[in-house]
């Protein structure tokens, strides 16, 4: 356990019946960072969540918070606390009620309580919402009392399942932005589970990918996307082009890559070992890509020629699908679209030519 | 979206309504027609109005004994049934699908066993334990027959009850019985007192249990029974009939605005 | 996510369980199991083992009459109060909340009338409009008890009815006569069974209506009843007991499959 | 009424009550065409269908399909067919059946029955599903049955309610594609109702804006979010950042606007008539502007000096929020991730330029 991490997830399993929720996790979060759990449904996400909360009980392994062991402290006494996927306001109370329900046991003089509220609501910006009733809130200020009743107790760590996940697009973007300010403001450490990559992305400090109930690779936002190690995290993190390869030699500091796809490739020679002969998977992110006129001077170090298979405008960018002169599975592009350019590159059947730099060619190993 | 304002079904519908309203109230609305009628006959033509019979039923001792045996008996059955209830769809909820179905059969079971047989087997039972018949005896028979109309009252609030505002109140540092005084219960009563309300109607109105059951005290539809032997007093049962209509409107009314207003809040609390 | 599959609630819920059944079962086996005693007297110790109350149950030629006019009555009646039970909830699922609510509160009103006013008002209509008491008054009295419960068990089918797929069959070129029998019948089939199966059993079981409305024929529960006058006939009345509630016990498990096997299909077409 | 409208809806007007659902529209459709109904939920688009398809009678105006007024005409008769939202499946019928169902009025022989049904599911690529219960189908089956059993009856105009709302997001991304492709195969006109504006780009070839029961705007996809003429429509297709101006002057052929938050900036004298003073709103895709160190040089007509306020990185691209000088009113930034060379821009307080260039700047009228 090193002097920086504040939760220590230590080879935690959970077992329900023959199911491994939580596979032998270890993670370590920092004290004030904003740590994403994500991974598909039934990855373990919630139930790894629950047993910070102190809701479930590993089955093996230890959890420590804030150097303390866990396992024994009923979760009331935890300092810890959750932010339900449905809210889970209480119905019978209003918001006032709602939110001072955690600071009963602190024998707070009615002043003093009142006034902790009234922060409260000014923080999640309802100053005056105190007498309204569970059912009279819409679904983004649920989020909030619920956010704000968790607050209250100034626990060390938050935890949110899903915070977002019943808000609609447009609200769920704005609340993105909103909880990550909040929590950089407050500096308490928060760990929240999500499905939405985009969320994960945009609100973490780092993330941790989970699929079947193990932990496949951790860090910050940039670096999973952009490095991914396996191919789970690739796909799940945003598109990716997969391409069978073969590598064929190693030039200087560059991988020589045989494809049926895309010919021969470069990719830099990083820290990851591959020897000469051994079968791989490229990825590609479609953004990486670019496309253009057959006749225009391409610039980057691979150009290919391509048909245009089908794409989908999308107002501000478009999905380009391209296919190679003898592959069969289409290749995705994406672009940007500046000042309506895009248009030239959406018809069916153009020839075009597409090209992409050495380094953002990924290499994953074939498992 | 369009959520089909228009839409109220073929027009027969509304005559269907309307003459099945009638085929079903013409008979109980007769009662307290011939409560009002001068003659002790009950029979058209009607004669005079009169409200001797609403004043001659306000007379008859037995009656107010009777009405008294039945709170004795109704009080306690709504008390002991809803506690008997809600232990029990804490128990069934807390089963697994199948398990839960198999159970969930065996609790209400004793709703579909003719009253008459459950009857022979309760007095049987009290005989063969040598217990003695009294207002006690038919206490317990109707706990046998409300315990499962609590159950299904109860069961389907308890099925929508988010039990995350459980693990909310305790995440927030209270204890899992203040939890239960502070969330569960709070949250659960309209449909406690809507069960309280059902038990206590059935176990008024319920005869022939209570009939088997016995003992020398008569409840309220047991004294009516009797009274229908003497025909000169079948106006003044017609008026006690009607008095009873009345009172029991009030109290279903009262129990399904309860029902009602509890799922208006749990549906929010889903939302 | 996380379904939390250990939680089975405290363990006193198990205990409470098993007392519980044990509580309401333990009168009801008593049946079953003197009427294979061999004393005429039922109390314990018990004596011998004997079938012959059950020999005896298969000479007694008013047993049988008052099987067929049971029969006779609770074959219509749960057909004719099914029928109404599906216009009704047709009619009540047509209007609009308020009305809704007003409506579903008088149609199911009657459920909440003690049966023994209930009794009362319908043998003053019958003798009121010069209509003479027969198994057809009793299946009237019937209707009018079951069709309540038949709105229950077909209006939670017909308000998670999907009316998107009658659309499409409209959509498909389909008539709405044709509509009705290809998709409407089929998919509230289960419904349906479900309430045949429990109007009958109501009508099959019920007492007090009966007693008051018959003429000179006996259903069954009413020939129980006048069984009970001769203590002889005691043990053989108990065989005659158990036989119901095996029946009833085939019916309600019957009936319950159909309903779960409806609630599968639905679930699926609702997604 | 055109040679060209193939479904002509004239003057049509839907009350319930006092609710005016649709409020006198007029649609002109093209045989052949991919026609989207957009808006938010409550805007009528879903009544218009509904009438179209026969199961609402409009309150006043005419719908006339391939010439015939439809008013008299039985829906079980229009040549018209109809794809629920909730996909309709009939629950007590397997595939076969419920594809089947609507060519039994036709009478054909067992085996031309099953010919057609087959290639129905070779068309929905589900070959050999015949037998399996409606309640075996995932999401994706049950909308491809749907279109099946609609498409056996070979309609004229096929109507599709959210055909893929009930789908998750990479699903409902590949069905949009296929449902695309194979409506250009069989030359039907489809008419779709769709609240997601990402839908409506990718499948439409035209897109009618709704709101409030009227047509705001209709067109192809790249005028409609690249030309919108109301703030509406801006708004709801995309994301915008909305700036108040004033006409100061006719510079040629550029309008010269004065703003507070972005100073004197330009735009190019296209159709719609401005008056000098004239108060306005401009419209800037985020994906129009560019963001740079302040140091670089700047190519673009416009150039104004900012601070990050908060980004978003999502991975392909980010949202970075900007502030300028005496601004309040954050305007927000999209750029494509090209390499990982979004990271350099993501950092608050940072100072940056933007720049945009003059075509990209739209002008609105304000109400």
């Amino acid at each position: 356990m090193t002097e920086r991490s504040f939760i220590s997830i230590q080879d935690v399993s959970k077992h329900f019946g023959d199911v491994r929720a939580v596979d032998n996790v270890d993670l370590e979060i920092a004290k004030g960072e904003f740590f994403g759990l994500l991974g598909p449904s039934g990855c373990g996400k919630t139930t790894l969540l629950r047993m910070l909360a102190g809701f479930e009980t590993p089955t093996s392994g230890e959890i420590f918070i804030d150097n303390e062991p866990s396992a024994a402290v009923p979760h009331f006494l935890r300092p810890v606390n959750m932010v339900f996927q449905n809210y889970a306001i209480f119905p019978h109370l209003n918001v006032f009620q709602n939110i001072a329900f955690g600071l009963r046991k602190d024998k707070l003089s009615k002043d003093e309580l009142t006034r902790q509220v009234d922060t409260a609501l000014e923080m999640i910006k309802l100053e005056g919402y105190g007498n309204r009733g569970a059912h009279e809130l819409s679904g983004g200020q649920r989020q909030r009392v619920a956010l704000a009743r968790a607050l209250v107790k100034k626990p060390k760590v938050l935890l949110l399942d899903e915070p977002l996940g019943a808000l609609d697009k447009k609200l769920r973007e704005q609340m993105q932005l909103e909880l990550r300010d909040l929590q950089r403001e407050l500096g308490i450490t928060f760990v929240f589970v999500t499905h939405d990559q985009e969320e994960a992305l945009t609100m973490s400090d780092r993330i941790a990918v989970m699929a079947d109930g193990k932990v496949l690779e951790q860090g910050a936002p940039a670096k999973i996307y952009e490095r991914p190690q396996t191919r789970f995290a690739a796909d799940f993190l945003g598109s990716m082009n997969f391409i069978d390869g073969q590598i064929k030699g190693i030039d200087g500091d560059a991988y020589v890559i045989e494809t049926d796809q895309l010919g021969t490739i470069k990719a830099p020679n990083t820290a990851q070992k591959f020897a000469e002969g051994e079968k791989l998977t490229i990825g590609l992110r479609p953004e990486n890509i670019q496309i253009s006129p057959r006749a225009s001077k391409v610039q980057r170090e691979n150009s290919v020629n391509a048909v245009v298979k089908t794409a989908a405008y999308l107002g501000d960018r478009a999905h380009i699908y391209v296919v190679l002169k003898d592959a069969s599975e289409p290749v995705l592009v994406t672009m940007q679209n500046l000042e309506g350019a895009i248009s030239n590159t959406l018809e069916s059947n153009l020839d075009v030519a597409i090209s992409w730099s050495d380094r953002s060619v990924l290499m994953l190993k074939n498992s | 979206m369009s959520a089909n304002p228009e839409k109220s079904g073929p027009s027969w519908l509304g005559t269907y309504t309307v003459c099945y309203l009638i085929f079903i109230y013409l008979p109980v609305l007769l009662l307290p027609v011939f409560s009002f009628n001068d003659a002790i006959y009950v029979a058209f033509p009607m004669k005079g109005f009169t409200t001797r019979w609403w004043a001659e039923l306000a007379q008859q001792d037995g009656l107010f004994e009777a009405l008294k045996n039945s709170f004795l008996v109704a009080v306690p059955v709504s008390l002991v049934s809803t506690a008997l209830g809600i232990c029990s769809a804490k128990a069934l909820t807390g089963y697994r699908l199948f398990g839960k179905q198999i159970f969930t059969g065996l609790f209400t079971l004793p709703l579909v066993i003719p009253f008459i047989i459950l009857g022979i087997s309760l007095l049987i039972a009290f005989n063969s334990y040598g217990l003695p018949l009294s207002l006690w005896s038919v206490g317990i028979g109707h706990v046998l027959i409300c315990v499962p109309f609590s159950l299904f009252v109860l069961m389907s609030r308890l099925e929508s009850f988010d039990h995350s505002i459980e693990e909310a109140s305790l995440d927030l540092g209270e204890t899992p019985w203040m939890t239960f005084w502070l969330v569960t219960f709070p949250v659960a009563m309209p449909g406690i007192l809507a069960s309280l309300l059902l038990t206590f109607t059935i176990s008024f109105d319920e005869f022939l249990l209570a009939f088997f059951l016995t003992g020398n005290d008569s409840t309220l539809p047991i004294y009516i029974y009797s009274q229908l032997r003497f025909p000169a007093k079948l106006p003044a049962v017609l008026a006690l009939g009607s008095a009873i209509l009345v009172v029991t409107f009030i109290i279903v009314t009262i129990a399904e605005r309860l029902r009602r207003q509890g799922d208006a809040q749990l549906g929010t609390g889903v939302e």
